[in-house]
């Protein structure tokens, strides 16, 4: 009520997430004293911040959907989709490179869409309307392809991913940033970011207040799909080639890095902090795990029970207010 | 004194665990370090997994690739920041991009199946094709391989083909479901020896292996255990060992600044019940 | 005086370094009615939850017979015979009513612990014998989810009472029912003292304190301010112990100029629900709508609101007939409605009091569709003052409020909107007499402004003292209207009552 | 409201499931008509429930899990590690039969009841510790074998999946029906399955109701451990090798299965016959698509398609009430 219980509130509220942020600092601290020579250098933290990028736009589009009340399990398969289209567009002196690019995102905007679609006027639970999906678009980037990589890409195609910005900083790392940014500022700060809260909190009392839930909805699967789309196309412009069996379970990460950070699984709440966040443990531990060479099925075990256990200290955290 | 490092695609089946053996073993054998990094079948965390150990700092890399073209940019990185290439089993898109290649020519291994295969069945009838998961090099260099020489036979003509990603149980329900449909055939042909061997369940089940021969690839134990009783008709080694020892002997070499050769090809061996003993452990 | 059953001594509890409950001691005997009233936010809630296990306290003993007792989930004060019908329904949707009646408690055919064989048949012989001993028509093999808000409070009720429990909390039992079953369950309760039960009961509505009550016992502030037997407490001693101050004239109906039909309702028809609905609303006016549970009352408003679709008949607004098939289009031609069923359709519990608030009214705190953020906290800030919202912040989860004080929320967030023409449904469950009296306030403020009223209310004094017109439903059909000098509790019942049975339209 | 609107009432209830079973005839209808002398064989219509067994078999576990308001990613993994260790212990002249039976089921009770223990008491959303505990099964399964099958077993270990009952009905199926059957038996007639129901339904009303819901939950993800170690005994007896790398996204197919079925996302409602509709419906377009040979790429746009239009019938049939 008066500005100083309002703050008051307000730093409770925030503390109340910052748990998995402590648990993420955890886990550096961990790792920094295991591999003080080589996990703690600038070098690598770049290289983590870049191998965090894409599954970190998946993930940033998958909070939009679970903060619907949805669940987008396409995105995999848009991956594949999108960066088999982008590959086939990108071979040397055919297109020019919005081509590719343009068209990537396009296609993950589509599937989307249509997935928005189905979910608003179908009623059809997200879970299966996007299992039908990802089995679908699987299917369009193997035909897209023909089964096989495509491959010969332009450089200028090879530099989107690849390229640097001020010699150090991986264009991935800025996508990474700006779609962060932008999804921040479209969630905390717009009417429609508003809306995704309500329609995932009570659909019921949204539509009462005079929302068009069937609009939120389809807005949050087309950005999902229009993110997919984009890490398609960078991921085919990493790897050099567009692979249709590329981007297998990346749903299973995206939505793991948005749960991890307290984005929950029934709608309604989440931060995109939180997200981010999630998406750097994710990324941490499988860097921090291969400099230590442990090997790859204890690697396993490991990730298993540092997701349980971030999560844990995340939620004990708030328990305790 | 820095660490090799050896980035593999997987390490879920017999064949990659050979071949991490080999090499794991071959680099205690010439006292030097190896990191494994296993991809998990994603070949953009392969890529992830490159940067991270050239950031890391490393002797030398040997490599069998996710992905055909995807790690190219970053071993050439390697190469430039002066650290030697081998790529072992699978080829690159891109030859240049490492200093050797160590494996077998997939599509000989496929020929080398088929033409079995295509004579043990005299020539004629029907057969069916289990392949890897489409767009692996595998799956397609061994599957080139089994219409080349089908070429050669025309009676012989594919009834079904279709993909089970390498995996056992997969195969066996679709080879269940190809035989209800009551098509005659002679034999079914299979891109390893994990999906032949679903095969071979589904086929014993509908008791039917007097009248179809199955052929597998790797030479897996349990595929050597099925063609000694009998039940297997033939799988092909790719003498994964040989590789994998090849492969790390080479990159050592490369390393002291020796010359060697820019492709070493490792032979297949056609394993039938008549010589199955020699490779039996 | 019968013996004490339950005790508790010096109990305190604090949300979030605020204390709610600051040494309560508090007593119940068997047989006996003892209420608990306190304004919105006092307490009362929090004090029962604790009795029953549901929240731990900080501070405190409690005792049952005498014995000192630890609950630590309410399964342990269930099984020391003590139940609850909570101030929040929350059924569970998808089971039927007989089952829901049994739930923790199923009644088996073979004992064989969890596994032991429930007695669906006997359960719903069960249950429909006890819906008969009550007089209540609810069908034991109806999902919970096809119940009205109503309907789901008796079987609550029902469920509570048929736990043969020695000791019932009853938290606002009665908020979303009408007189008729009011009084059914005052006959149970008396029922229930003979048989030396103690009720604990929590209303803000003075008359049935006043008609069940044995003792009464004052909270404000999570203080403990007095406990008296009834008979040594007037309505405004109550009051005025409750809220601090004198509150004088329940009803403070103001004489506003009636002036020209904002909204008209033509032979709206929907089936099954309600039928050939006709009625005219005033500038200025506020019009009541009386009926008994289930006349249709919400299902006509929710369909003039465009939450559902009419099989017939129109809607004028301001003399135009306008479509209105979603709420948005409702929210643009200036109406609000307050549905009754705030924890389903009022509000998100999931997010702020300050973001429940602007919900309806985004579009209009936006530029280019982002937010103005501070124009918004004003706007929450400004609401959360008139209508004494207690809450620690307008940052505060809304969950975290007390009933009466999220009700507020609900008034809130529709005043923002600036409407024309206000529907409210129920709009005062749960709400304290003291912010009765502000709304009522409000209301008339607003009526004075030109603002149109349209108000459902099972409290018939409530309606006859703020209505100018009153409208009555039964059985989906309106069957009377009263102008203010014919209003009396005897005609609105006789309308409400008369029942010509809605026959299936095919 | 009247009598007669009440039983009328109870039996639109029981229509409204009648949905998905339409759909579930209407693609037998389809495939009968498209391959009247493959499809339609008694033969193959056993083996279509023997291929609907295994999924059938964890879409039960499952469904139990779902009702209560769960999930439970980590059957595929447990699939595979209970089908490592039995097929360890079903070495010829090693263990009795009953050894691998035993610890198999065991491997998969105790996963399930770690699972339950960390979702009642570490008040996790159970997606994150399921997706823990799938990634560090699977990591304990590829550790057991060494990363590679477990082959030679003996015949009776064969034959536990691969036998048969009256020459002519598989043990599978046998399996798949008894498990049906007593899933059914307690999930509709036992305190215990009602209890499962009210957890999903309202967790807090079925805490103030008396129930522990705590055990209610470790319940729930015991019988989908459980079940999950049978399936994984049967995978291996059926492939004749316990494989670390088997099950991959089984559970997925469950989560399908039981949510064709009408088993809701958000807990508290779903029937068991449902259930095995949706397995069934899953397996019968394999099995069809596979017989009518058609390419596997377009196999996964139909199985996809399939899917959402099934349950969108489904959903239309129950809206036209
Ligand atoms: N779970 C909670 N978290 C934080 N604060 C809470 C919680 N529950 C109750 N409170 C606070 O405790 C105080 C007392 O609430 P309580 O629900 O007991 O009031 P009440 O007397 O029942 O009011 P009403 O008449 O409106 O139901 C309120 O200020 C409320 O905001
Ligand atoms: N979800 C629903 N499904 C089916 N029937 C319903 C549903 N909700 C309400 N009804 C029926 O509609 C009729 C009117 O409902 P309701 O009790 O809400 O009327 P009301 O006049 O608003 O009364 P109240 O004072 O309880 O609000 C009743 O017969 C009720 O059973
Ligand atoms: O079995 C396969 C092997 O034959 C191939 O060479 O690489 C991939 C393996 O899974
Ligand atoms: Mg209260
Ligand atoms: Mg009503």
């Amino acid at each position: 009520m008066t500005k100083n219980n309002a703050s008051k509130q307000a730093r409770l509220n925030s503390f109340r997430e910052l748990g998995i942020v402590a648990a993420f600092f955890l886990i550096l601290a961990v790792l920094v004293i295991l591999s003080p020579n080589s996990f703690a250098r600038p070098t690598n933290l770049i290289n983590i911040l870049k191998q965090a990028s894409i599954n970190g736009i998946l993930a940033t589009g998958m909070m939009f959907v679970i903060i619907s009340g949805g669940i987008d399990l396409s995105v995999g398969s848009t991956v594949a989709l999108a960066g088999v289209i982008a590959a086939t567009y990108a071979h040397p002196g055919e297109y020019p490179l919005v081509v590719p690019i343009a068209l990537s995102m396009l296609v993950g905007l589509a599937a989307g869409i249509a997935n928005g679609l189905i979910v608003a006027f179908g009623n059809i639970p997200p879970f299966i309307v996007s299992l039908g999906s990802m089995t679908i678009i699987r299917g369009l980037a193997l035909i897209a392809s023909n089964g096989q990589p495509v491959f010969n890409v332009t450089k200028a195609f090879e530099n989107i991913a690849g390229g640097f910005v001020l010699q150090y900083i991986p264009h991935l790392v800025i996508f990474f940033l700006s779609v962060t940014a932008i999804s921040a500022f479209v969630l905390t700060r717009t009417v429609f970011g508003r809306r995704v809260y309500a329609v995932g909190g009570n659909e019921a009392t949204a539509k009462v207040s005079g929302i068009n839930v069937n609009m939120i909805k389809i807005g949050v699967y087309s950005i999902s799909g229009f993110l997919a789309g984009l890490a398609g196309l960078l991921l085919a412009s990493r790897i050099v080639s567009g692979n249709p069996t590329a981007g297998q379970s990346y749903e299973l990460d995206a939505i793991a890095a948005a749960v991890i950070g307290g984005v929950s699984m029934t709608g309604g709440a989440g931060k995109w902090y939180g997200t981010v966040i999630g998406a750097l443990i994710i990324a941490v531990i499988g860097n921090g795990l291969d400099i230590l060479n442990v090997s790859s099925h204890f690697q396993l075990i490991i990730k298993g029970t540092i997701i349980i256990v971030a999560v844990l200290l995340d939620v004990k955290g708030k328990g305790n207010q | 004194n820095k660490p090799y490092a050896f980035f593999i695609s997987h390490q879920t089946n017999a064949f990659t665990n050979e071949l991490t053996t080999a090499i794991t073993t071959k680099a205690a054998e010439l006292g030097v370090e190896v990191t494994v990094y296993d991809a998990e079948k994603d070949p953009a965390k392969q890529v992830s997994q490159i940067e991270t150990a050239v950031n890391q700092g490393i002797a030398g890399i040997v490599i069998e690739p996710v992905s055909v073209d995807g790690v190219v940019p970053a071993l050439e990185a390697a190469k430039a920041a002066g650290i030697p290439v081998v790529v072992v089993n699978q080829r690159i898109s891109k030859a240049e991009a490492a200093d050797c290649f160590v494996g077998v020519e997939n599509v000989d291994g496929g020929k080398l199946e088929m033409l079995t295969a295509a004579e043990d069945i005299g020539g004629s009838g029907n057969v069916a094709f289990l392949l890897g998961p489409l767009g692996s090099d595998a799956q397609i260099g061994r599957t080139d391989g089994y219409y080349e020489v089908l070429k050669d036979y025309p009676d012989i003509s594919v009834a079904f083909e279709q993909t089970a990603n390498w995996v056992t149980e997969e195969a066996l329900a679709l080879v269940e479901n190809w035989l209800q449909t009551g098509t005659d055939l002679k034999a079914i042909v299979a891109n390893n020896d994990g999906m032949a061997l679903g095969a071979l369940k589904a086929v014993e089940d509908a008791k039917l292996l007097d009248q179809i021969k199955i052929y597998g690839l790797d030479a897996t134990p349990d595929a050597l255990a099925a063609v000694a009783d009998g039940r297997l008709t033939a799988t092909i080694s790719q003498n994964t060992t040989v590789q994998g020892t090849t492969a790390m002997d080479t990159v050592v070499k490369l390393a002291k600044g020796e010359k060697v050769d820019p492709e070493i090809l490792v032979d297949f061996v056609l394993i039938t019940k008549d010589n199955v003993n020699d490779f039996l452990q | 005086m019968s013996k004490t059953i339950l005790e508790t001594q010096h109990i305190t509890k604090s949300f979030f370094g605020v204390k709610v409950l600051d040494d309560i001691s508090f007593s119940l005997a068997s047989g006996e009615v003892h209420a608990l009233i306190g304004e919105n936010g006092a307490g009362k809630s929090t004090l029962v939850k604790i009795i029953m296990g549901i929240y731990q306290r900080d501070e405190g003993r409690i005792f049952l017979d005498s014995e000192e007792v630890f609950f630590q989930a309410p399964r342990d004060a269930l099984q020391h015979g003590i139940s609850i019908i909570q101030q929040e329904l929350a059924p569970i949707m998808d089971i039927d009513v007989a089952e829901y009646l049994y739930v923790g408690r199923e009644l088996h055919k073979l004992e064989l612990g969890p596994l032991s064989v429930v007695d669906q048949r006997r359960q719903r012989a069960e249950a429909k014998a006890l819906f008969e001993g009550l007089d209540i028509d609810i069908n034991p093999r109806s999902l919970m989810r096809d119940l009205s808000v109503a309907q789901m409070q008796l079987v609550e009720i029902t469920k509570a009472i048929s736990l043969s429990s020695k000791i019932i909390i009853m938290d606002e039992p009665t908020s979303a029912i009408t007189y008729k079953e009011v009084e059914t369950l005052f006959e149970q309760i008396r029922k229930l003292k003979k048989r030396g039960v103690g009720v604990i009961y929590i209303s803000h509505k003075m008359e049935e304190i006043f008609t069940i009550a044995d003792r009464i016992t004052v909270l404000r502030d999570g203080k403990h301010i007095g406990t008296d037997l009834a008979e040594n407490f007037t309505v405004d001693k109550a009051i005025k112990m409750m809220v601090g101050r004198e509150i004088k004239e329940v009803y403070p109906k103001q004489k506003v100029a009636i002036g020209e039909p904002v909204l008209e309702v033509q032979h709206l028809s929907s089936k099954h629900q309600f039928h050939d609905i006709n009625f005219c609303l005033r500038k200025g006016e506020i019009l009541g709508i009386a009926g008994l549970v289930g006349a249709g009352r919400s299902e006509l408003v929710e369909c003039i609101f465009g939450i559902t679709k009419a099989d017939e008949g129109r809607v004028l607004v301001h003399g135009q007939a306008v479509q209105i098939n979603h709420p948005k289009t409702a929210i643009r031609q200036r109406v609000a409605l307050i549905t009754e069923d705030r924890g389903h359709t009022g509000l998100n519990l999931k997010t702020s009091v300050e973001h429940n608030i602007s919900l309806a009214h985004l579009e209009r705190l936006a530029r280019f569709g982002v937010i103005d953020r501070r124009t918004e906290a004003k706007a929450a800030d400004s609401h959360i003052n008139q209508l004494k919202i207690k809450a620690l912040s307008r940052k505060s989860l809304v969950r975290s409020l007390s009933g009466g004080n999220q009700q507020k929320v609900v008034l809130a967030k529709w005043l923002l909107t600036e409407p024309d023409i206000i529907i409210l449904d129920e709009p005062t469950r749960g709400i304290d007499v003291g912010s009765k009296r502000d709304i009522y306030l409000l209301m008339g403020e607003l009526a004075k402004a030109g603002k149109a009223i349209l108000m459902i209310s099972s409290e018939i004094p409530e309606l006859m003292g703020l209505s100018d017109r009153i409208i009555v439903l039964a059985a989906g059909r309106l069957t009377g209207e009263l102008p203010q000098e014919k209003f009396t509790q005897e005609e609105i019942m006789t309308y409400a009552s008369k029942f010509e049975v809605l026959h299936d339209e095919k």
